[in-house]
């Protein structure tokens, strides 16, 4: 289940759900990603995420199908939210449910750093001396590296 | 032919621009990299932008090359490197 | 924060809990594991855990210590049931809140890992055809292992 | 001197035995192994168990080996490889 939305979600509720429709899980991870409150030293007022809509559907379903190839997954859940947030908000909410505890680790883990790399979100940060757009980490195309082998 | 181009995050900023059709004659552009030069005409602003070296470019939602070639109807999208998650 | 406990948990009320309690958390990383309905082609109608009780809060209590020096932990939560329990029940939940999604993630990972191998926690099928004591893997023991380097 | 021994899963269900308190005439045990050889004297069964390459140990909550030395008011366990999770 992939959502892209510009209201909060309850990660409980998303976990219950995800539980549910899950045929014979052993194991279920979530990852939550917040707004942090700093950034570079630079205390955040504010975020907001653009995205391409439609490709962004698109690229995630696709991660997720990767994912689904090189992983035994039960059930799954991206939520990406867009627009303004605020310091300490949820913005993205990824869910795996598999008979093993290795897969599901992997496989959420794996959705993150394909997301972080592949799908077009991008993030604009406000702080007391004006905003900016955030730079993609070198950090960030390392872990997606790791799954290449 | 008939083709959308998107544009996003800092470059949308720099182009002060979103979205746009753009109709072209028959053989004006075959590939992503025909079009970007087309564009680059319109001055100092399109040309750096679009000859960022970080520039991503989809087509049809689609990860793509200079060398993709572009179809009636096409989507066009220019982005800098995604930063979600 | 560790509990050993024969009542359910709320996972959602779980990660709230934890998301609350920790100070700049830009990443939450939870584990769940359930008793699952099969296990070697057998259908499986319960489950008793038995438990240490002293050494296994102590055991588990030393494994978050070695996840914090490793990484950098924020919050932390373990829970782990014990007595009785049906197919689908909730068994153990792991929480890890960072700054880092990689740190959260790797935390998370090891401290499951660990507590399948080092908490002394025995769990005893019950099927059709009357009871078992479950084996130690050797998947679970190589798990750990990988975590040596 | 006395010590406490714990017996879990497995072990405990073969040897019908969950929890004894021992009285130790000082210098009888001095290590795990002497625990484990005077145990041994009650029968084949502890014999068996108590010698089951697989088994673990822990002394005062802490794994323990067979060289670990035994002193008074110490809690000892026997159990099989932990299964939890």
């Amino acid at each position: 289940m992939i959502r892209i939305q510009q209201k909060d979600f309850d990660s409980g509720e998303e976990y219950r759900a995800l539980r549910a429709r899950s045929r014979s899980p052993g194991a279920i991870v979530t990852f939550c990603g917040l707004v942090r409150d700093v950034s570079d030293r630079q205390s955040i007022t504010a975020m907001e995420l653009e995205h391409y809509p439609g490709m962004t559907e698109k690229s995630l379903e696709e991660t997720l199908e990767q994912a689904r190839q090189r992983w035994q997954v039960d059930g799954a859940t991206i939520i990406h939210r867009i627009g303004k947030l605020l310091p300490e908000e949820q913005i993205v909410f990824v869910g795996v449910s598999s008979a093993h505890r290795r897969e599901a680790f992997a496989a959420c883990e794996f959705i993150m750093d394909f997301l972080k790399t592949r799908a077009p979100f991008w993030k604009k940060e406000f702080t007391a001396n004006g905003s900016h757009w955030v730079e993609a980490k070198n950090t960030d195309a390392e872990a997606a590296q790791r799954w290449r082998s | 032919m008939a083709i959308k181009i998107w544009y996003f995050a800092r470059i949308k900023e720099a182009l002060n621009c979103a979205q746009e059709q753009l109709e072209l004659s028959d053989g004006e552009i075959v590939t992503v990299e025909d079009l970007i030069e087309l564009l680059s005409q319109r001055g100092e602003i399109w040309k750096t932008n679009l000859h960022d070296e970080k520039l991503l470019i989809a087509v049809n939602q689609t990860v793509a090359t200079m060398q993709t070639t572009i179809a009636d109807q096409d989507e066009i999208a220019f982005f800098p490197p995604v930063t979600g998650g």
